[in-house]
């Protein structure tokens, strides 16, 4: 399948500046179709800020995103969506007023039509989202409690489940474990491993090698807002992406 | 992987009523509720006449206006944002009303002429506050002139008397004690519930207001989201200049501050925080009432014109007192 | 409406004897004072001399008043009208008019005496109504109309306004003893509220028979309240300012008198004022402005002279500057 | 374990003023400053009169008042509150100070006791905002009220005349083309600049104001900071008082409603977020002269009243549109 | 030494409900002077709910809180910094709005008195903010700069910085490198050891199993709002500890 053999998401020499910090310079690198694919850097290396880029919230100021053999200009992360890439954020992007369901379903309700009006379908809601969190987490958050009272953990858990709640081509996860306790990591890691198994590509952001060598299939490496390298992870060490992440080691 | 008993699964429907009615938050979302019966217990006690039919009946048409412009307000509210311009933009409504109707337009185009330009006074509130990202209070705050200054120059000033059959009967009717434009007050707000909590836009209005960011990473639309709450307040704003036109009996210039704060304070007894991302439509409702009734009974009772603010103000900051527990 | 004449360099250079008129009024948001413009601007017309009318925001606005005399007062005008919203905010800027001897004529609200003293102001001369003597007419006609006297109430301005409150206190001066005053209740010059607090007063005093209002404005909507009731000619309204649209109430029979104060003489007087001085002549010092009884039977001559007072009026600067 | 050269590293200081320049965001802090600067132009073409050393004089004069209110509110703003009752406790403040200047208290403690009971008044409004955890804006919504009627009830509704030769100084006194009054208002803004930015408290108070719980867990006591900046804000009213009394000649018991969003706005357009955490000093006295200079310029243009109101939005919504890139 | 005997801190039957979630549970344990102690569980254990009551936010509802051999009653945050108990928390407490050095001397800002008036020092905390971060992150940001500016893992360097920069006796540290990058991580864990060398306590947060076997001394695991045991780290196993956390061992 010729189509299978064309990378799913190809960013080209994207660069991105705040006033004077220079986040990302010319990033390029792809992402292969059904893979799980890592980004691992420093902080602030500019993992997130490029996350941003291709799900919609930045503008790359220069550079092209490429996804699914299209060229992308999203405007706004409602494009990014609906092209098919969910991203689980690293600041989570809930709404703390909102209880667990209704962030879950955020701008994917379910409506029941009643002639002209569309009304919430509550009840399905709910359902669907016990069953969704029940998944993940061990000290399953009432899914009608608001998500300003949930622990660190049920936080990043709801967002987990949000983002591999709806069908997409492509999922980012930006650090999807780091506040996650032993269990709750071990079933974020099922999850992943069954979203690839599924054929969604995964971008996965984390700073836990070890996890990194388990899931990825590949890995990039960024550094000072550059990407330094790129490796398979069966061909690769944890000891060279440490020596490309520290710089001790140049491409 | 099934859930497993532990401390923080929360209870199953049947208890969770007991515990809510245990939580003195859930108490604190119904202050104002609360602040009402008591001033209906005092009023009531202190003279007879407060719970009298034709006391309530006037009671409830002269809060209309306010539940009216209260319903508005919670919308704009609940996106972190205020509308300081309703006041005016009721004004202009009014006033164009006013005008089309002594052209001869006609009752009806008239009606919709006036609702209009109040919807597009809120419009331009929305469209500047979404696109030129200003503070919500300075736009308004801007509106809030510009509105009563072309009020101004389109009445020339002048208050226009108008007499017209359905007009009075909008104001003057009754469906047993309920007059017809409390009864069009409660439809509004019945609506306004539905649309904030039953319908897609009601939460990503609610999210809008809770968190922008998380709202915009979600790919709603916050701009478009700020656009239709201020449009929306705009009209409400007209459907209040109508009630206003009604009750009066002319189109008239005047600044009507007073609707301004209260509409606003309405809103904040109703429990609805001004930082957004929250609300209910019954809390400004009674909110609403609450203020009203505070009026009439202070009017009743023969409170000196002096003491009247006091009293409003002690009123207002105890009612306020009981929505402490709330979070 | 009446646009304000331009101030080019030739009006003023022109002639000696016409005047270059600045003139701060109340507030612009209530049809008194337009109709007090109207006078000024009509009579500026006819005596072909500029004038710039300025206003407060609100009636209330003490601070904003001040603002523009002060404004006004460092430009070129001869002759300064004004109609100061307390006895006292504008002293500061006539203080500077004086020490500029410009002429400056007082109209409507007097000057504080004692502040104008001490800030070595000396009005040239003052035209006005007194408020309290328009309030007094109001209570001698409820007397009147209650001849068996009655309980009534007195709807007024924002709280602690100076102008609500002498119009009351006139109208307590003027009622028998027979009427008795049960409430006065402040309705902010809201025709809306004045509407609201009439309905809720006479809820708490079924047997009301009258209301005593601060202004047209106000009137029309307690008017409305007493209609509202069916108590129409039963509960009597009576208000004070003379505006058109209270007149057809009276007319009508809605509203049961307005005293009227003709603010557009008034206006009219003022810019006169200016010519006379301006001409060199010397001013009478208190100006009695026409104060009118407006009730049903003389509504219809009133309605065809507004805004001009129907009935005769002195108006000594006619004379000054023929 | 040195710094090393990386992307993040921000310039020396040399290099910051010449990257300062560049941002849009630096130009955006200084918007009202831009705004009124255009304004001054435009206005100046169009009447010369208008930076006459007079008027300027007198400008400067009006804005006094309005400078002394919108550095209080700034302080309140700066921590996410709002003070609504700043007009109304400095209504209050004027007319106990007229009471007890007729009273024979001689004019020193007349200043002192009407200072004080707007300071009072903003007391209470921080203990009940502190201790209450009710919203800023209801509590001094309902101080609005009952400060306005308690001044009613001490001057039983009468306005006082005040001729003393003091005052008189101080409002017609100056040094070359400023005022005392401004040259006081300025020395408190000055005195306020060093509180905020270079004192404990200063920082203490925008901590309060960007993140009560971080402030919170650092051992701040916020309810301390509300109480402070409160009564800063009423007492501000206080001195605003006096200077009121000397500006018009006299102690009323009127609302000065005007001041009240004036207030608001100067400190909004001075591009202090109203959800607090951040602020400066000059931005709102900025902001104050630029709304004193509007209303100046309008009324030498002699622009008509009906159109004054129009154009006081429009030029508020624009000035405030410079400041969009703020952030 | 006899003082040196007596554990620093005790919690005697803690509890604490919110609403109807019970968040602690009689909860007790003791912590030496000169350890790092460990404190394991899964997300929504209570952890950190534990952390806000020893450092003064929440206030028990019932039991009883030891501090250095004197009975504790916290009535706000400022007395537990006092009584010499820094803390890092989970939500890292920084105040988005002020610059770096502002949040690092927050509370503990250093002034020059010119006779009554005590004004800010602001090169003097500008020099050692500068310091103090440059010890622990890789991509150093200005201290000028707002820490709204900041990646997650910056934030967390400077919220780090902050509790160890104050001399103290004891330091609780609420997962704090849950962000960070695998040279950050290295950085703090050597602070950490640092720390405890200089003689302070360290209350340690963790998720990661492996750094909690390589730095404490003694390990408490929280289930569902209870303790469920505590173990000497030279003593047990990782797989002990996960049996205690799962449930599968109890005590
Ligand atoms: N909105 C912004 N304004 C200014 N600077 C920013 C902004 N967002 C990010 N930066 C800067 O850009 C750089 C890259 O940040 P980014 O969040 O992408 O790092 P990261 O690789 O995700 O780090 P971490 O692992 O800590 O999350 C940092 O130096 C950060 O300070
Ligand atoms: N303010 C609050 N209101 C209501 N419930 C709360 C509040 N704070 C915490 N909880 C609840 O208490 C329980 C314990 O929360 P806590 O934050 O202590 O967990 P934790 O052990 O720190 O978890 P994590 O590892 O995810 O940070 C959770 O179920 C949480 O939902
Ligand atoms: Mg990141
Ligand atoms: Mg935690």
């Amino acid at each position: 399948m010729t189509e299978n053999d064309t990378p799913l998401l190809e960013t080209h020499d994207v660069s991105l500046a705040f006033g004077n910090v220079r986040a990302l310079v010319d990033v390029s690198l792809t992402l292969r179709r059904g893979e799980i694919t890592a980004l691992v850097g420093d902080n602030g290396a500019g993992k997130s800020t490029l996350v941003r880029c291709v799900s919609g919230i930045h503008r790359p100021q220069s550079g092209r995103i490429v996804f699914d053999g299209a060229e992308t200009d999203f405007r706004s992360p409602e494009d990014a969506r609906d092209a098919g890439i969910e991203t689980v954020h690293q600041n989570l992007a809930l709404v703390e007023d909102l209880t667990v369901w209704q962030n879950l379903f955020l701008n994917r309700e379910i409506v029941r039509r009643l002639g002209p009006v569309a009304l919430l379908d509550r009840r399905a809601m709910q359902a669907r989202a016990r069953e969704m969190v029940s998944t993940l987490a061990v000290n399953v958050p009432a899914v009608r409690s608001r998500v300003r009272r949930l622990s660190g953990g049920q936080r990043q858990a709801v967002a987990i489940c949000r983002a591999a709640g709806f069908s997409s081509k492509l999922v980012i996860m930006d650090e999807p474990t780091a506040a996650l306790g032993v269990q709750e990591t071990a079933r974020v890691e099922e999850l992943i491993l069954g979203l690839r198994d599924e054929g969604h590509a995964i971008l996965l952001i984390s700073h836990n090698f070890a996890q990194v060598m388990r899931l990825s299939q590949q890995v990039w490496v960024m550094r000072a807002g550059r990407c330094v390298g790129g490796r398979r992870t069966a061909e690769t060490t944890g000891e060279e992406i440490v020596a490309l992440i520290t710089g001790a080691l140049s491409n | 992987m099934t859930d497993r008993a532990n401390a923080t699964l929360v209870a199953g429907d049947g208890e969770r009523w007991a515990a809510k009615l245990k939580d003195v938050g859930f108490w604190a979302e119904w202050a104002a509720l609360v602040g009402l019966i008591l001033l209906v217990i005092v009023f009531q006690a202190l003279n007879p006449t407060f719970l009298s039919p034709g006391n309530i009946t006037s009671m409830l048409l002269a809060a209309a206006i306010l539940i009216v412009l209260a319903v508005g307000q919670t919308f704009v509210i609940a996106t972190a944002g205020i509308d300081l311009s309703i006041a005016s933009a009721m004004t202009l409504g009014a006033v164009v009303f006013g005008q089309a109707y002594t052209a001869q337009w006609g009752l009806a185009l008239s009606a919709v002429a006036g609702v209009f330009a109040a919807a597009v006074a809120g419009l331009v509130n929305g469209l500047i506050t979404a696109w030129g990202r200003i503070a919500d209070f300075i736009v308004t705050l801007g509106m809030l002139s510009a509105a009563s200054g072309l009020a101004l120059i389109l009445a020339d000033g002048k208050p226009v008397t108008i007499i017209d059959p359905a007009l009075l009967t909008l104001s003057t009717g009754r469906a047993g004690i309920f007059g017809y434009s409390f009864l069009i007050a409660i439809a509004v707000a019945i609506v306004a519930h539905v649309v904030l909590f039953h319908s897609r836009f009601g939460t990503h209005l609610l999210a809008t207001g809770g968190s922008p960011e998380s709202a915009n990473a979600m790919g709603i639309s916050t701009r478009r989201i700020k656009i239709a709450v201020y449009t929306i307040s705009g009209m409400l704003a007209g459907l209040g200049a109508l009630l206003l036109v009604a009750r009066v009996g002319a189109a008239e210039p005047a600044s009507n501050t007073s609707f301004l704060l209260n509409s606003v304070a309405a809103v904040v007894l109703g429990g609805v925080s001004l930082f957004g991302g929250r609300g209910t439509i019954i809390g400004p409702v009674v909110g609403a009432l609450l203020l009203t009734a505070l009026v009439n009974g202070l009017t009743l009772l023969g409170v000196s014109q002096f003491y009247q603010p006091l009293a409003v103000g002690v009123v207002v900051v105890l009612a306020a007192l009981l929505t402490r527990f709330q979070r | 409406s009446g646009e304000t004449t331009g101030t080019s360099p030739a009006a003023g250079g022109a002639s000696t004897a016409t005047p270059k008129i600045a003139a701060v009024i109340k507030g612009l948001d209530n049809p008194f004072f337009q109709t007090m413009k109207q006078g000024m601007d009509e009579q500026a017309a006819t005596a072909k001399a500029p004038v710039t009318v300025q206003a407060a925001n609100a009636i209330t606005d003490t601070t904003g008043q001040a603002d523009k005399l002060n404004g006004l007062a460092g430009q070129d005008f001869s002759c300064y009208v004004i109609n100061p919203i307390s006895g006292t905010n504008l002293v500061q800027g006539l203080a500077q008019l004086s020490a500029q001897n410009k002429t400056v004529v007082n109209i409507d609200s007097p000057i504080d005496a004692a502040a104008a003293k001490s800030a070595n102001v000396k009005p040239a001369t003052y035209i006005g109504t007194d408020n309290v003597e328009a309030g007094k007419m109001a209570g001698q006609r409820m007397t009147e109309l209650l001849p068996d006297g009655g309980e009534v109430a007195a709807i007024g301005g924002i709280a602690g306004d100076v102008t609500s409150g002498a119009r009351i206190e006139g109208f307590q001066q003027g009622i028998g003893p027979e009427v008795k005053v049960l409430q006065t209740v402040a309705a902010n010059w809201e025709r809306q509220t004045a509407l609201t607090a009439a309905t809720d007063v006479m809820q708490a005093h079924p047997e009301l028979a009258g209301f005593f209002v601060a202004n047209d404005d106000m009137g029309l909507g307690v008017a409305r309240a007493v209609a509202n009731a069916g108590k129409t000619g039963k509960v009597k309204v009576i208000s004070v300012d003379g505006i058109k649209d209270a007149l057809n109430a009276v007319k009508a029979g809605t509203l049961d008198g307005t005293v009227a104060q003709y603010p557009y003489a008034i206006g009219l007087m003022g810019v006169e004022a200016c010519q006379a001085a301006a001409a060199g002549k010397t001013l009478p010092t208190n100006v009695k402005a026409p104060v009118e009884l407006v009730t049903k039977e003389n509504a219809d001559k009133a309605l065809a002279a507004t805004p001009k007072p129907f009935g005769s009026y002195d108006d000594p600067f006619t004379s000054l500057i023929k």
